[in-house]
């Protein structure tokens, strides 16, 4: 079967995941997004290491799951801390720093 | 010792006169400095006399000595030495200069006694008298330029001597940017000898110029009608005239020394010198022959109008300035140089007697305001009647003799050159006339105050103020100071008017047609390759030419003592029948007007539009403001994007990938 | 089952090269471990100096195992070692033991508590070394993430402090597009070449199979050239820098400017000059104009700028212009203007930001210009070292950042990128407006600025700020100011070293003409 | 004897140094034993000096291998004069200012200090990269004497300096570096020495425009228009001595660089621009000239009239005619031998006029201060290049060798030397004749200004009695500077 379906669907995901990165003011839905973006290049690794045969680049999406896992988890720190400080929970509130 | 030796003496006592004064200015008391500056000159004057002798001792063929005393610049094939050229024209004008100077040094110990810059003017005094030798002497065209520019520069000081006078300093700036514009023409000439002679000597040009051009050959020409350029600026012959009568400025013995005796015909020298390359090229010499003769007569008719007593003389100086030069072009040296010296002898003299007669108005110079002064002051009457007698060359007098022999040498050059003479008349009798039209109306007619003060036996005091604009001065602002002197009352000025108006009356004797040819014999080396020795007129014509110019100067004499004397009203009458004509005189020809409309004006609007359009505009603007504008453009769009919103960070980021991703495809492809 | 056993090859590793990055982990965990003790000097006192001895040890063993020359792998098709790598290493190193010193004092690790800050710390030069010396895609993803994210904690360190998290939150969320895109970017490299390890990569470019402009490769270098570019902020990938550096604490956004950027650069010679150095005709270009607008934006965007902390940071991106231009042109002499200019780059950064904090401590203005009025009668030390700093920036003599400059435009110019020249050559003029302004300000008293600039905002003094605490209350800050600043015009004058060390990194790409 | 050149170039530097940490009267002692001693050191050099001899005391280590940049310094006819100016102008604004109120004054003379090193620098480098280095260096004193003792908007002004000349200084760099990139044979090692690169003759095509940035550099330097952009403020509010300085020694370093290295190391390039560069400098000399004297500060009257004499250096130098070249380096040591007592005794003025520098304010100072007047007169008069000044013979070699091929450009030059007599005579007039201004109480010169501005004078006329002393110096360097370039005659002629 061919490669290039996969390819599109990896690129849709990304593309979805950008969309909601740029669309959504809730820091934990952007975190969503970062997530999806990531896992599409999952899904590219995967398929390629499919066609290459050989299972370096499944290898390889295993390393990134763990270390978007820890991405996530830094994410939700801030958000905590910024909830600590009773500041809003929404990206466009935290715009102090500019031009 | 030699006769150059005596050349370096003859600079190195001016010099030393000008570093003492003004070194030890403080120092030397009282007329301690003008005593200084004398003695300085009068030394200069023997040393002149001593290198004539020695001269003389040399034969014919051998009397042009050079001596340099160090290179003074050389680089490729310009090379000129500080070196001096003794020959009899040079010591000839050593003699007129340094002798004239001598006496009006003496006439102005007295006269400028009582002024604050006492030490100043004579350290400027000597300077120039420095400089005007320096510029007879130069063996190159280097170092001539040098001694040009210096008695320019000598004769800016002097005029702006009294330095709070606006006119004064105006006056001054005028005659040094002319001067400068001379300075200029003269670089370039001597570029373009160079240029083709590959030398600055003058002794080395003259001889290879015959080589090195052709016959009236084009770059001659243009070298020839640059050196009249010079000349004239330094001359005061059209249209480069109109510094000269606001020199008049200056103290009255500057006047008649720079402005009269000497400075001023250093134009005529420097034909005189220059004549091998002049009578290679005849065109240029012909157009300063007409430029002569045209100033000779301009001059003449202004001095019939103005009524300023300095400025009379002055345009009777630039007119008879105007003689030698036609005489020099027209390769009458001898004729030229001769009037040259006379003329020194009678215009310094009646600048001397005007200075005394000012002296007794207490500083007002406006001939309208003197009259009968025969009686208060005899012997200024005496020696400005033997000044303006020789001036309007009355029979047996220096000028008589001096004149008519320039006129002689033209009539006898033939065709249109008797145009030339017959003009050369006309301007005669009408320098006559207005010599004794000052005459009379100083001297003679009805006494004015002052006169009659001056005759009970003392001096007028008038409130000092600028004979120009009449507005009042402080005193210490310039003449008169504290105290005025006249001839009648110091004993130093007499010495100094009376051997000039002996001079004034038999100075002739050195040129007598048919009875003594003094000069021509002695300063025959110098123009011994002239082409014109044909051209020389023979004694007969010379006297029948003597005998025109008598009868012309007589007449001349005669109508202005009829409208003077005889007839005093006939004056105003003329005057408001041909008010048209009055005017065009009294405003010199609209002369300034026009330079004012022509140079000054387009040249400050040009600064103006330069400062404010091109300078704000275009450098500020354009240049500096542009790059700025660019960057502050570019700051603001940067700080337009850095909003602080994270998503449009990340929109920006993700149409940056798109962007760059899109590049390398179409690249790819 | 034994069969099975012995099918599994662990793959060869070199422990003696390894030895550094054991020096930075241990230390980390260490350090975590002691913070958590109660007592106050221990908090304060022994986890600093244990950060430090660890990073000390790592530069020993650095220096032990530093010799020129090709690689050689440590972990078989993972990690490698060479000059390129443990040179770059030096340097990280380095801005971190600075970053102990001047976060001595600071709160953020009182906050933070300072076991961990300083944990987070190693633990991010870790990912550093790891990235420098990554020698397969995934080994470069995982430097880049173990970088980065410590990174993200400590700008948000300051807990306390709304900029703080603003910048932790910014760089996160960005820094994670980032990362995605570079991670999809490796992808795709990965699928056009069928191979992880740069040398295989390097080796199938320009093969039948796969050509030197195959689109898949290339949209793959794009999306990498993104990621890192992200990395080493260059434009158009730089609008989280000046926010976030002027948000963290200080001390980090030092160790950020220089140690991240020094990362990045090293992968980026990695990954272009060396993995892609064949395609070098197709992404030259690109880069070259990447850079050249970076070093535009860079420059102008700093010039509004009166908090010294956001001025330095839109240099920052200034400076990425100019060190991307000798990655750019693909040569050896390119790569060693690069990491010459990067240790020059150390030195001011470092001596510029010291000058900053133990300004920021002590005035009421915080960072912002205002607090910079006449220095030089306050402190001259401080200022005298700030102005070094600033000429080095601007690239005066005899500083080494005129060097630097020297060095990199002609790398360029060699390279056949003269107008790459020119633009840094312009690019530094339009920088003189805003160094010399904070130099006419410590010398020329207060003046108004000319270009249209944010109005100055209060800061709140960062640490317990009181009338009578002035800049000598910090001599470990005033130390490193001067120290560094010493040293830029000791490079200045006498670079031969330097140079040396260059030359020795560029020979670790023997690929290169 | 030996000299050591890098012993000339650093002991301003050292003692300025020194300064810094010694107590106030010392200190002024320190100051001024730097430039004191190269003026000493200088003085040797003039006794000593080979005419036609080459470089000498030539000095040359490695610098930077990696860079091909070596350390080279020499000393030759052609910045023989010019180190010797340094020291003089040095000497002088260093001496005058020691001994007036200067705030922060050890500062301030350690910025001299580095000043006049790097100037000497300048002169004295062989090594293109090494002359850029100092170049660049000039600046950083500069800026801070600018910005730091200046009056008015100083900041503005001394950014706008620093700022214009940079960007021409850096663009100059790259243009440098290029020129050695280009210049390097194939496997050779890449030098900047100047002695390597006039033997590595580049291709004329980019000659042309390595050439064009030099010129950019210099121009900006000198200035010329249109790049004298900066003049205004800068002359406007730097103080007095420094000012001299800048006006009068700095603005030489940029058109010695033509002599220098333009036209040995690229004469094609400098061949291509000939026409351009002329009209641009013939242009200056018009337009500084016409602004010269039609501006009432003092100050930018001076401004002006300078970017017209630096007209006249450029217009003798791209002649390519020996006796312009010669002209055109005499040229820049009159021009600074006179631009710095001009300004000493603009301050002079100013201090008598309650720091009034507008010419419509003052006047009549002659009257009290008839000394002042006198050194003034002397100065003003060699400035608008009077015969029997140096000035005149500069100025006449350099006409000469402009008429020779470039007989057009040559006389409108020409008119220039008109326009300054106007401007300097209405500079003098405007100061010391005419009333007294209503700003003037005028007093006579006081003694330390006196004593630094009478030896220039002294300097002045002595080289106006004989300038040969210098013309003999310089003249084989000068001719082997621009013996590679033939000048093509232009049209006219």
């Amino acid at each position: 079967m061919d490669i290039t379906w996969y390819l599109v669907l990896s690129a849709f995901v990304f593309a979805i995941g950008a969309a909601g990165v740029i669309s959504r003011r809730n820091p934990l839905v952007v975190l969503l997004c970062l997530e999806l973006m990531l896992n599409a290049g999952n899904l590219a690794l995967v398929a390629f290491s499919r066609m290459h045969g050989g299972e370096a680049g499944q290898v390889f999406a295993l390393v990134v799951m763990v270390i978007a896992a820890c991405e996530v988890v830094i994410g939700l720190g801030i958000i905590v801390a910024m909830y600590r400080n009773r500041l809003p929970i929404d990206v466009d509130e935290m715009s102090e720093l500019r031009g | 010792m030699s006769a150059t030796s005596y050349g370096w003496l003859v600079l190195a006592f001016p010099v030393a006169g000008m570093l003492i004064i003004s070194l030890g200015w403080r120092l030397l008391p009282g007329r301690l400095p003008g005593w200084i500056g004398t003695a300085a000159i009068f030394l200069a004057f023997l040393a002149s006399i001593g290198a004539l002798v020695d001269l003389l001792d040399h034969p014919e063929e051998e009397r042009q000595l050079v001596d340099s005393a160090w290179t003074y610049a050389a680089t490729a094939d310009f090379s000129a030495d500080l070196a001096i050229l003794v020959d009899p024209l040079s010591v000839f004008m050593c003699l007129v200069v340094s002798g004239v100077s001598f006496l009006i040094h003496l006439y102005s110990v007295a006269y400028m006694g009582g002024d604050r810059g006492y030490a100043r003017y004579f350290a400027y005094l000597n300077f120039f008298v420095f400089s005007m030798l320096l510029l007879v002497l130069a063996a190159n065209f280097l170092i001539l330029i040098i001694g040009w520019a210096f008695v320019g520069a000598a004769s800016y000081l002097l005029i702006s001597y009294w330095y709070q006078r606006e006119t004064a300093v105006r006056a001054g700036i005028k005659a040094f940017v002319i001067n400068v514009i001379g300075d200029v023409a003269l670089v370039v000439a001597t570029f373009l000898i160079l240029d083709h002679v590959s030398s600055l000597d003058f002794l080395t040009v003259f001889e290879g110029a015959d080589r090195a051009f052709g016959d009236n050959d084009g770059t001659l020409i243009a070298a020839c009608l640059l050196l009249l350029v010079g000349a004239f600026a330094k001359s005061a012959q059209l249209p480069l005239h109109t510094w000269l009568p606001d020199a008049m400025e200056g103290p009255t013995p500057v006047s008649a020394l720079i402005h009269a005796a000497t400075m001023v015909t250093a134009g005529v020298y420097l034909i005189a010198r220059m004549h091998p390359l002049f009578e290679l090229a005849p065109t240029a010499a012909d157009v300063g022959a007409i430029i002569g003769c045209a100033t000779l007569l301009f001059a003449g008719t202004v001095a019939l109008a103005v009524t300023d007593l300095k400025r009379v003389i002055a345009y009777s100086t630039i007119s008879q300035i105007g003689y030698m030069v036609m005489g020099a072009s027209i390769a009458a040296y001898g004729a030229g140089l001769f009037h040259l010296m006379t003329h020194a002898f009678f215009k310094a003299l009646l600048f001397m007697a005007a200075g005394s007669v000012i002296g007794a108005m207490a500083g007002i110079q406006d001939m309208d305001r003197m009259g009968g002064f025969r009686r208060a002051m005899p012997f200024t009457f005496i020696t400005f009647t033997v000044g303006a007698l020789a001036l309007a060359g009355f029979p047996l007098t220096a000028g008589f003799f001096s004149k008519d022999e320039i006129i002689a040498y033209a009539i006898n050059r033939g065709d249109w050159y008797v145009a030339l003479a017959m003009l050369g008349y006309v301007g005669a009798f009408l320098t006559a006339f207005y010599a004794f039209r000052m005459v009379f109306r100083v001297f003679l007619g009805e006494a004015v105050p002052e006169a009659r003060e001056l005759e009970q036996g003392h001096l007028a005091h008038g409130e000092p103020m600028n004979p120009m604009t009449g507005e009042p001065e402080d005193t210490d602002v310039g003449f008169p100071g504290p105290e005025h002197h006249v001839a009648e009352r110091a004993w130093s000025m007499k010495a100094a008017m009376g051997p000039l108006a002996l001079l004034s009356i038999v100075g002739g004797v050195v040129a007598i047609p048919g009875i003594s040819d003094i000069l021509e014999k002695f300063l025959e080396p110098t123009f011994e390759d002239s082409r014109f020795h044909d051209t020389a007129p023979t004694t007969g014509a010379e006297v029948w030419g003597l005998v025109a110019g008598g009868v012309i100067s007589i007449l001349g004499i005669g109508l202005a003592w009829w409208v003077y004397v005889r007839e005093p009203g006939t004056a105003t009458r003329l005057r408001e029948r041909f008010a048209w004509l009055h005017r065009f005189l009294v405003n010199k020809w609209y002369f300034d007007e026009l330079y004012e409309a022509m140079f000054v004006r387009p040249a400050a609007t040009i600064g103006g539009f330069s400062r404010r359009v091109i300078e704000t505009e275009f450098v500020q603007g354009t240049i500096v403001g542009g790059a700025t504008g660019i960057v502050r453009v570019g700051t603001s769009v940067a700080r337009a994007v850095q909003t602080g919103y994270l998503r449009l960070y990340a929109l920006f980021l993700l149409l940056g990938v798109a962007a760059l991703t899109l590049y390398f495809l179409i690249t790819s492809s | 089952m034994s069969t099975l056993i012995a099918q599994i090859q662990a793959p060869h590793i070199d422990y003696k090269e390894l030895s550094p990055l054991f020096a930075l982990a241990g230390g980390s965990v260490i350090v975590l471990m002691v913070g958590l003790l109660r007592s106050r000097f221990v908090r304060t006192v022994a986890v600093p100096a244990l950060t430090a001895v660890a990073l000390f040890t790592a530069i020993g063993l650095t220096i032990w195992i530093w010799e020129p020359g090709n690689r050689e792998p440590i972990l078989e098709g993972a990690l490698g070692v060479d000059t390129l790598s443990l040179g770059l290493s030096m340097l990280f190193y380095v801005a971190g033991l600075v970053t102990i010193v001047l976060s001595l004092r600071s709160t953020a690790a009182e906050q933070a508590g300072h076991g961990e800050y300083h944990s987070l710390l190693l633990g991010s030069i870790a990912g550093m070394v790891v990235l420098a010396g990554a020698e397969s895609l995934m080994t470069l993803f995982i430097g880049f993430e173990l970088l980065s994210i410590p990174l993200y904690v400590l700008c948000a360190t300051h807990l306390h402090r709304r900029t703080s998290l603003e910048a932790g939150l910014k760089y996160l969320v960005v820094g994670s597009v980032g990362s995605a895109t570079l991670l999809y970017g490796l992808a795709l490299v990965y699928g056009a070449t069928g191979a992880l390890e740069f040398s295989e990569i390097s080796r199938a470019i320009g093969t039948d199979a796969v050509s030197s402009s195959d689109p898949l490769l290339l949209t793959g270098i794009a999306l990498c050239a993104t990621g890192l570019a992200f990395k080493a902020s260059v434009a158009p990938f730089h609008q989280w820098t000046p926010d976030v550096y002027q948000g963290a604490p200080t001390p980090i956004t030092t160790f950020m400017a220089v140690a991240t950027k020094a990362a990045a650069f090293a992968v980026f010679i990695r990954l272009f000059d060396h993995a892609f150095g064949l395609s070098q005709l197709d992404w030259g270009p690109a880069l070259a104009v990447l850079a050249a607008v970076t070093i535009v934006i860079g420059n102008v965007g700093a010039i509004p700028q009166r908090s010294l902390k956001r001025m330095l940071a839109w240099s920052s991106v200034a400076q990425a212009g100019y060190m991307l231009a000798g990655v750019v042109v693909g040569t050896e002499l390119g790569v060693r203007a690069t990491a010459f200019y990067l240790a020059v780059y150390l030195l001011m950064n470092v001596a510029a930001f010291a000058v900053v904090i133990a300004r920021e401590r002590v005035s009421e203005h915080g960072d912002d210009l205002r607090s910079f009025e006449n220095l030089f009668t306050i402190s001259p030390w401080l200022a005298g070292a700030m102005t070094l700093a600033m000429l080095s920036l601007a690239g005066f003599p005899p500083t080494a950042g005129f060097i630097g400059k020297f060095y990199l435009i002609d790398a360029s110019v060699g390279g056949d990128y003269t107008w790459l020249g020119i633009a840094i050559v312009i690019g530094s003029v339009i920088s003189l407006v805003y160094y010399l302004r904070v130099i006419a300000v410590m010398f020329m008293g207060r003046y108004e600025v000319e270009l249209p600039t944010i109005p100055p905002r209060r800061v709140r003094p960062v640490a317990g700020w009181s009338p009578e605490a002035d800049a000598r209350a910090q001599p470990e800050v005033l130390a490193v100011a001067v120290l560094f600043a010493a040293l830029t015009i000791a490079v200045g004058v006498w670079p031969e070293p330097l140079f040396d060390a260059a030359r020795d990194v560029s020979s670790a790409l023997p690929g290169l003409h | 004897m030996t000299i050591h050149l890098s012993i000339v170039l650093f002991l301003p530097l050292a003692c300025g140094l020194v300064a810094a940490r010694l107590p106030g009267r010392a200190a002024r002692s320190a100051v001024l034993a730097g430039p004191l001693a190269v003026l000493a050191y200088v003085i040797v050099m003039l006794v000593d000096f080979e005419t036609g001899g080459g470089l000498q005391w030539v000095t040359n280590d490695e610098w930077i291998s990696e860079l091909g940049i070596s350390y080279k310094l020499g000393v030759d006819g052609l910045n023989l004069f010019l180190i010797a100016l340094t020291a003089i102008g040095w000497v002088a604004c260093t001496f005058v200012a020691a001994f007036s109120v200067v705030d922060r004054p050890r500062q301030f003379f350690f910025h001299l200090a580095l000043a006049e090193t790097a100037v000497l620098g300048a002169f004295m480098a062989q090594d293109l990269a090494l002359f850029i280095v100092f170049f660049d260096l000039m600046l950083v004193p500069f800026y801070f004497l600018i910005g730091g003792w200046g009056t008015g908007e100083r900041v503005r002004a001394t950014t706008k300096f620093v700022i214009y000349t940079l960007s021409g200084s850096l663009l100059m760099m790259a243009a440098a570096i290029a020129l050695g990139v280009l210049a390097t044979p194939d496997g050779g090692e890449i030098s900047f020495a100047l002695s390597d690169l006039a033997n590595r003759p580049v291709a004329a095509g980019s000659q042309h425009w390595i050439v064009l940035l030099f010129a950019l550099a210099f121009f900006v330097k000198a200035p010329l228009f249109p790049l004298h952009g900066w003049i205004p403020e800068t002359y406007r509010s730097t103080s007095i001595p420094v000012l001299a300085l800048l006006s009068g020694v700095l603005s030489k370093v940029g058109v010695y660089g033509f002599l220098r290295i333009v036209l040995p190391v690229m004469p094609d390039g400098a061949e291509y621009w000939q026409e351009l560069f002329i009209i641009l400098a013939v242009f200056s000399i018009l337009y500084g000239s016409i602004l010269a004297f039609s501006q009432d500060n003092v100050r930018l009257v001076l401004a002006y009239s300078s970017i017209a004499q630096l007209g006249f250096v450029v217009l003798g130098i791209f002649a390519f005619e020996e006796k312009g070249a010669q002209g055109a380096l005499f040229q820049m040591l009159n021009h600074g031998l006179v631009t710095v007592p001009l300004f000493l005794i603009l301050g002079v003025i100013a201090a008598r006029a309650r720091g009034s520098e507008s010419l419509s304010e003052l006047g009549g100072m002659a009257f009290r201060a008839p000394v002042l007047a006198g050194l003034f007169l002397v100065i003003a008069l060699a400035t608008l290049a009077m015969p029997g000044s140096s000035n005149f013979v500069g100025e006449i070699l350099i006409l000469f060798g402009a008429f020779e091929n470039q007989l057009v450009y040559g006389l409108v030059a020409a008119v220039g030397v008109v326009l300054a007599a106007v401007y300097m005579i209405r500079l003098f007039q405007g100061t010391m004749h005419g009333r007294v201004g209503p700003a003037v109480e005028s007093r006579e010169i006081d003694r330390v200004n006196l004593a630094a501005i009478a030896p220039l004078v002294a300097v002045i006329v002595a080289l106006g009695v004989y300038p040969h002393f210098v013309v003999d110096r310089t003249e084989s360097d000068t001719s082997q500077a621009i013996a590679k370039t033939h000048a093509e005659v232009s049209v006219i002629k």
